[in-house]
């Protein structure tokens, strides 16, 4: 079948081919002589103290609620955008009423000062 | 501006002001009431000017204003929604637009603007009171805005439900009115009594709901539409008459009736869902008459009213019809005699006037059912409002005087003939017309019309039994103006009670007004001397909703004698017995069966939510969970146990202990724990439980019964 | 060509797989991932039938795939945000040991 | 030869299919393996481009700080980047004990391919589209989501504090700053009524920066933050968290991310050209040979990533909370608003005579812009009053 | 067996073992990775279906945001990150079998049902999906009403987790 998205897997392929292959060229070239220190994690030379996996703020889960939802509304205004030009104003209008309730969101969020960092 | 768009544009101011409230103004009383009366105001002109063009029609009924739009996709068809105006809802219109105006200018007064705020008022407690330069005045109602945004709402319900023209948006209105009903009830949601008010009523009336939206959908699957114009079409009815149906062998159409008629007994508090009503009276007095008197139980009736082609259909849905609302209103007309509470009195004949219309549904009359919505409307709004404007007189006494009597208990008025002269008049006109005082009162000529009908048609038990819940209502209303307006003071509060402000005795004239004039309408074109001067105007209007045009019945002396007779008996009756009665304790009336309406409550309490409980804590927990099952695991159990004791002696131990006694515990054990999960709260296994019975039901279903 | 069999039973497994999930794990967040994979499950469907449906300037099946996505994102918006708090709480994220719905 | 000149892939891939089917390969086969030589041999040609990008790079910064830069290797140390790359080869690979050894390893790959498979739909010349696909747009972001997800397996994967810490900063930077530059993409779309990059070029009779010029300046604001360069390079604050989530890697894997980026800007370049300065398009000349097309878009592209380098070395630093307040309180509506007035203008003034369509277009951008700023200035003198001299209540009944 | 064929059988395979392995890692992060890889694959179905526009959808949605999220909460409910009890609950058993018959079932009915058995119209000439879309979407007799409730339904899911995730104590 003449479908494009087979050039795009074609990419796809190929893009990982050459990054693994030099991954693997610079692991065959390389020297291996692995030993605790150097596999260690790297802290700037201090001994590791604790937990990795740090409890992270509230904060970043909030700005990737908000994220999300105004990406789902960009897909959503994708179509909209591309059949503008040939659907007057009417359609105009409710494409920024759809933004607009959106928005509302993003506003409550930051009149409640969520969008604060600290 | 076109008649469609007007209708289209009625119901939106209300819910306009209701957001402006809610959102914007909430801060100031002022502009919130301006907004909230402004609203109305433009609804009632928008409704007069829709009124007075529909009269211009001809053969409004057969052709009448309509507008839809497109609303759902379904499938490839659409849901359609849109509005109407047929004859019906030209007059529901009218009285609903001038009540609700004048209610919305009502309470403006009624909640004490421009008063002081309390000296320790809280929102969620009626206003104690203010201290003014010593003296005790009423404060203003702390939650003023929050009420205006309330009952704007409430109108936008109440008119939606009015102009839509099927039954969908009937119901979103509907339901709009049973919340706002729930909010407003519960207006005063720091008094126990109120909240609890305020969950029964919604409770009570979402019982009717529930089988309100199965008749909705039963008729949607069936017709495949829900607008009245596709619903009550010739040949669809005719369809649905002839389709039977498992259920009493009622036909589909009666069915649907019926359904839907058990939606309207919840609004409409017929029995035996009539136990929130009473209990509603702990909302506010402009509340009261908004529910109970303008709108949400006339919706109920005006809902059956509107289905009334599918209705008459079915004989035996009829004559249920008829029956559950003649036994109504006398049921209601008997506790209302020994009720004391003012408004409490007003309730119960709200649900008997209200079983009046039901049953002249039932026996067919159906412009006499209009006809006495309507001017039940206009009356019974009155006498709200004039008991709002009483009590609120009695509390000013209260104040005054500073002895804590209950502004409410008939037997603590008295004499207020001289202290508040309007509310009297209007009072006293309200109270004939709702007793049917004759020629004179609207009351007479609706209720009289409907003893016509059931006469005429020969329904002589609907008939004795209206005439004597009429006597019943003539005597409790003269036994109410009696108590409270004639005689000497009972209380020094009463003494000093005093006449209200301009805008809550303005909507008692302009009321009182209709409670006289709007009769007038309607006299029967065979009633003697002045039938012939007037044409019968509300009949052939109304009448032209229906397909084919109802005759009036033939004029017969029986009906027009025992209105007259019930009537003026029972207030003569009335005002001799109450005359002299001083207290409470001389009242031979007080008969504790009517007093505390039949026990119903108390059976409602007994024979379903003991049962409730008592199926959850101890069937369920106790005897199921605790008996059944751990008695049968413990049971094993403990069988095992002793026939491993008596076997130990002949068999291995080990084998015995390790297999019979251990294993079988095991498995027992296993069982417990694999039966416990339907008692935990784990979303999950709740998932698994459902999901599980599912499959069972579905196999069992798809290869048993459709094998 | 592919035929729409292939496509049902395999939306078919998916979604057997993440109802599985969501009856068996005992994380909460994990019970969201299955959910998720019902979701694919039922877009897999759509798109397969809006393909193979008889007239394709029709557009129903990719607008309902749309809105599928518009509801998976505000699910696990909310359904992350209550493990969250729940997590805040009751210090944990085990379905078993959140039993509220008991009360 | 003249058709060689006007369409050479065309010739080429004619003359190889003739050439397969000539030893007896499936014609559908034949076409696959065309279709994948050239996208082997295009991608080959990015990575050298890429390779040219380090010391166009370092000689910039260089220049930048008035220095001379790489000198030794060659002329103008050309010769220098490929002794980089050989360094990075030789280099032991290492995978942390505490890491997770196919996370930690797939995460360069992957930031690398993310890069790679944008170029899948950069139309190069009217007759070099590569791949003209029809949601180009949305490619371009979704290509975008999994760089992230490159990021957020690097942090997590190599399992060292300073790593993880970089990659939430650098995705909530990412995430944040995706919305303004979707929103910006939006308004080409709509202008040009289509998300399949050769439309947007061809519809650029007039280039869209001077239709949408606020537009054009938020995408590349929201582009370099995606990109995670300086300002916006939280991901690797060298000062704070060492190196962010590439902290653990070294030698080519390191490299991948390093040239990743470095491409990834060039890239961008490209993209904001493509989207906003016509593409490919100069006065006709695409016309006569995509000889001539295909760098004159590398040509803009490259400007497009000097400035992005300009930027990256004469700015600091911004907090990231400054950041995200940056961008939600400010990027984000300041985009959304100028969709909504593009969109209606667009839609009121698109038949009126091209003048007066491009002065509204134009006026409303400078408009939008300019009150967004005075807002924002406003709004921040009043906070800075209000942190300056604290109202001190007057001690009325005192 | 066209080349069609082949792909799609190889992406099925995948999704399904990914999907697999989102519901049995132990590991939530991997857990977690895998739905991505599930996700894309499914991403890769859409492209075989000639639906461009869902499967990048599909990639910028999912997996640029949901699995985003989802790694994010991950983190931020730490102490399950790496918790190394058993991931299933006891009725694990009863859930596969859930699964099971549940695939059995709709198995049995689909494939040996022929309504399904049916190759797909060809695409016509100049088709973009796209554009139809965007007419499907805001045209007032087709899908405007979903198209503005669904900004309603994103409004209400952005205020309410924001105010359930972000309690200020």
């Amino acid at each position: 079948m003449q479908n494009e998205w087979l050039y795009i897997g074609l990419f796809a392929v190929v893009g990982l081919i050459i990054p693994i292959g030099a991954i693997s060229v610079g692991w065959l070239l390389g020297p291996k002589k692995p030993n605790a220190v150097k596999q260690d994690t790297f802290e700037c030379g201090i001994e590791t103290v604790g937990d990795t996996w740090v409890q992270f703020k509230a904060q970043y889960y909030i700005f990737a609620l908000v994220f999300l939802v105004f990406d789902v509304e960009v897909v959503f205004l994708f179509p909209w955008a591309v059949r503008l030009g040939q659907l007057g104003l009417f359609a105009v209008l409710e494409g920024i009423l759809f933004i607009s309730i959106v928005v509302a969101g993003l506003i409550y969020t930051w009149r409640k000062g969520m969008l604060e960092w600290a | 501006m076109t008649t469609e768009t007007l209708l289209w544009l009625i119901p939106l101011p209300p819910l306009l002001a209701f957001f402006t409230i809610w959102l914007v103004t909430n801060r100031s009383k002022s502009l919130s009431h301006t907004v909230a009366v402004g609203a109305a105001l433009l609804s009632w002109a928008g409704s007069m000017l829709v009124f007075v063009r529909a009269l211009g029609v001809e053969h409004l009924g057969a052709h009448p204003f309509e507008s839809a739009v497109n609303w759902l996709p379904t499938g490839d068809a659409w849901l359609k929604i849109g509005v109407r105006l047929d004859p019906l809802t030209t007059v529901t219109l009218f009285f609903v637009a001038w009540t609700v105006l004048m209610i919305f200018l009502y309470s403006v007064g009624y909640h004490n603007y421009g008063q002081p705020p309390g000296d320790h008022d809280r929102p969620g407690l009626p206003p104690h009171g203010a201290t003014l330069a010593g003296r005790q005045v009423p404060s203003i109602e702390p939650m003023y805005s929050r009420f205006f945004a309330f009952i704007g709402l409430f109108a936008f319900g109440m008119y939606t439900l009015v102009v839509s023209d099927n039954l969908l948006t009937l119901f979103v209105g509907w339901e709009i009115m049973g919340l706002c009903s729930y909010l407003l009830i519960g207006f005063w949601y720091a008094k126990p009594s109120a909240r609890d008010a305020a969950v029964k009523a919604f409770m009570t009336t979402r019982i009717g709901d529930v089988f309100m939206l199965l008749g909705i959908a039963f008729i949607y699957s069936a017709t495949g539409s829900l607008s009245y114009g596709e619903i009550f079409r010739e040949e669809v009815l005719h369809t649905l008459a002839s389709v039977p149906t498992p259920i009493f062998g009622l036909s589909a159409a009666g069915l649907m009736g019926l359904l839907l008629f058990i939606g309207a007994v919840g609004k409409s508090a017929q029995f035996p869902l009539h136990v929130w009503l009473p209990d509603a009276m702990e909302g506010p007095t402009p509340v009261s008459a908004m529910i109970h008197a303008a709108t949400m139980v006339s919706a109920g009736v005006y809902m059956t009213i509107r289905i009334f082609p599918l209705l008459s259909l079915d004989a035996a849905t009829m004559s249920i019809v008829a029956f559950s609302g003649a036994f109504t209103a006398l049921f209601a007309a008997t506790i209302a005699v020994a009720q004391n509470d003012i408004k409490r009195v007003l309730a119960f004949s709200t649900i008997s006037q209200l079983g009046y219309m039901m049953a002249a549904l039932g026996i067919g009359a159906y412009v006499a059912a209009a006809f006495h919505l309507v001017t039940h409307a206009f009356f019974k709004a009155l006498l709200f409002l004039g008991s709002g404007s009483v009590i609120h007189g009695m509390e000013h006494g209260v104040l005054h005087t500073g002895d804590h009597v209950d502004p409410q208990d008939m037997f603590n008025m008295g004499g207020l003939r001289r202290r508040m002269p309007i509310t009297f008049w209007t009072f006293l006109i309200g109270g004939f017309a709702l007793s049917g005082f004759p020629l004179i009162t609207a009351g007479f000529w609706s209720k009289d019309e409907i003893l016509a009908d059931a006469f005429g048609h020969g329904h002589l038990a609907v008939f004795t039994t209206l005439a004597v819940a009429a006597f019943l209502t003539a005597f409790y209303t003269m036994r109410q103006i009696t108590l409270t307006f004639l005689g000497p003071a009972r209380t020094k509060a009463a003494e000093h009670a005093q006449e209200t402000k301009w805008t809550m005795t303005t909507p008692l004239v302009v009321l009182a007004a209709f409670a006289i004039g709007y009769g007038w309408v309607g006299i029967p074109e065979h009633f003697p001397v002045l039938g012939p001067l007037s044409a019968n105007w509300f009949h052939s209007f109304v009448g032209g909703t229906l397909a084919e045009h109802p005759e009036a019945v033939a004029f017969s002396v029986v009906p027009l004698l025992t209105s007259l007779a019930v009537a003026l008996g029972g207030l003569l009756i009335g005002w001799l017995v109450y005359r002299n009665v001083r207290t409470a304790e001389h009242d031979r009336l007080q008969i504790p069966l009517l007093k505390n309406k039949w026990y119903i409550d108390e059976i409602y309490q007994v024979v379903f939510i003991r049962p409730s409980f008592w199926l959850a804590e101890t069937l369920t927990s106790k005897w199921i969970d605790g008996a059944l099952i751990d008695g049968v695991l413990h049971g094993i159990g403990r069988l095992t146990g002793r026939l491993g004791h008596t076997l130990r002696n002949y068999i291995d131990k080990p084998v015995i202990n390790e297999f019979f006694g251990d294993g079988t515990a095991h498995v027992a054990q296993w069982f417990g724990r694999s039966l416990r999960p339907i008692q935990t709260g784990r979303v999950q296994n709740y998932m698994l439980l459902a999901l599980l019975i599912f499959m069972l039901v579905g196999s069992v279903v798809f290869y048993v019964l459709l094998a | 060509m592919v035929p729409l069999t292939w496509y049902v039973v395999l939306s078919a497994a998916l979604f057997s797989i993440g109802l599985f999930g969501v009856l068996s794990r005992r994380n909460a967040i994990a019970i969201l991932l299955g959910v998720e994979l019902m979701l694919n499950a039922v877009n897999v469907n759509l798109a397969a039938f809006w393909r193979y449906g008889s007239d394709l300037t029709k557009m129903t099946g990719q607008v309902f795939a749309i809105i599928v996505f518009a509801v998976a994102a505000a699910e696990v918006a909310v359904g992350l945000a209550l493990v969250i708090s729940v997590y805040r709480r009751h210090n944990t994220v085990i379905a078993d040991e959140i039993d509220l719905l008991k009360w | 030869m003249t058709q060689f000149l006007t369409d050479p892939l065309k010739v080429l891939a004619d003359w190889l299919q003739g050439l397969f089917t000539g030893w007896g390969m499936a014609p559908d086969a034949a076409h696959v393996l065309i279709a994948f030589l050239g996208v082997f041999l295009l991608i080959a040609l990015v990575m050298l481009l890429d390779i040219f990008l380090v010391w166009v790079e370092r000689k910039t910064v260089a220049r930048f700080q008035d220095r001379i830069g790489p000198n030794r290797l060659g002329p103008y140390g050309l010769i220098q980047p490929f002794a980089d790359i050989i360094k990075l080869l030789i280099k032991e690979d290492i995978t942390p004990r505490a890491a997770d050894w196919v996370v930690y390893n797939l995460a360069p790959i992957l930031s690398m391919a993310a890069v790679l498979i944008l170029w899948a739909i950069i139309p190069l010349a009217p007759v070099i589209l590569n791949v003209d696909l029809n949601v180009g747009a949305l490619y371009l972001i979704a290509a975008g989501a999994i760089g992230t997800l490159a990021v957020i397996m690097a942090g997590w994967g190599s399992h060292n504090k300073y790593a993880l810490i970089g990659a939430f900063r650098q995705i909530a930077v990412l995430v944040s700053f995706e919305i303004p530059m979707v929103t910006t993409l939006l308004i080409p779309t709509l202008l040009a009524g289509t998300m399949g990059l050769n439309g947007i070029i061809e519809a650029q009779d007039i280039w869209f920066v001077l239709l949408s010029p606020l537009g054009a300046a938020i995408f590349l604001i929201a582009a370099i933050a995606e990109l995670g360069r300086a300002p916006f390079d939280m991901g690797e604050a060298e000062s704070e968290i060492v190196a962010g989530f590439n902290i653990e890697y070294s030698g080519m894997k390191f490299g991948m991310f390093y040239a990743g980026e470095l491409l990834h800007a060039f890239t961008f370049g490209g993209f904001w050209m493509i989207m906003f300065f016509g593409g490919y398009r100069f006065f006709g000349l695409e016309k006569v040979s995509p000889f001539l097309a295909a760098p004159i878009l590398l040509a803009k592209a490259m400007l497009g990533y000097w400035i992005i380098m300009w930027v990256k070395y004469t700015m600091m630093r911004i907090r990231i909370d400054h950041m995200l307040a940056f961008n939600w309180k400010f990027l984000t509506p300041v985009a959304l608003l100028l969709l909504m007035v593009t969109a209606l203008v667009h839609s009121m003034f698109k038949d009126a005579s091209t003048l007066l369509y491009v002065l509204t277009m134009f006026g409303s951008n400078v408009a939008v812009g300019l009150g967004a700023l005075e807002t924002a200035r406003q709004h921040s003198r009043r906070q800075r009053s209000k942190v300056e001299k604290p109202v001190r209540s007057a001690p009325a009944s005192a | 067996m066209s080349l069609q064929q082949i792909i799609f059988l190889v992406v099925a395979a995948a999704t399904v073992g990914s999907a697999i392995m989102v519901v049995a890692s132990r590991h939530l992060i991997h857990a977690a990775l895998w739905l991505v890889a599930t996700l894309f694959s499914v991403a890769v179905i859409y492209t075989l279906l000639n639906a461009g526009f869902l499967a990048v959808v599909q990639v910028v949605i999912y997996i640029g945001a949901i699995a985003i999220l989802f790694i994010f909460a991950v983190m931020l409910t730490r102490r399950d990150m790496r918790d190394t009890g058993p991931q299933h609950n006891r009725n694990w058993w009863l859930g596969a079998l859930i699964g099971l018959v549940t695939f059995a079932g709709l198995f049995s009915v689909l494939f040996f049902s022929s309504a399904f058995n049916k190759t797909p119209a060809p695409l016509p000439a100049g088709y973009d999906a796209v554009s139809l879309l965007g007419d499907a979407l805001v045209s007032p007799n087709a899908y405007v009403l979903p198209f503005e409730v669904a900004s309603v339904l994103l409004l209400a899911a952005l205020v309410g987790a924001v105010y359930v995730a972000f309690n200020r104590k």
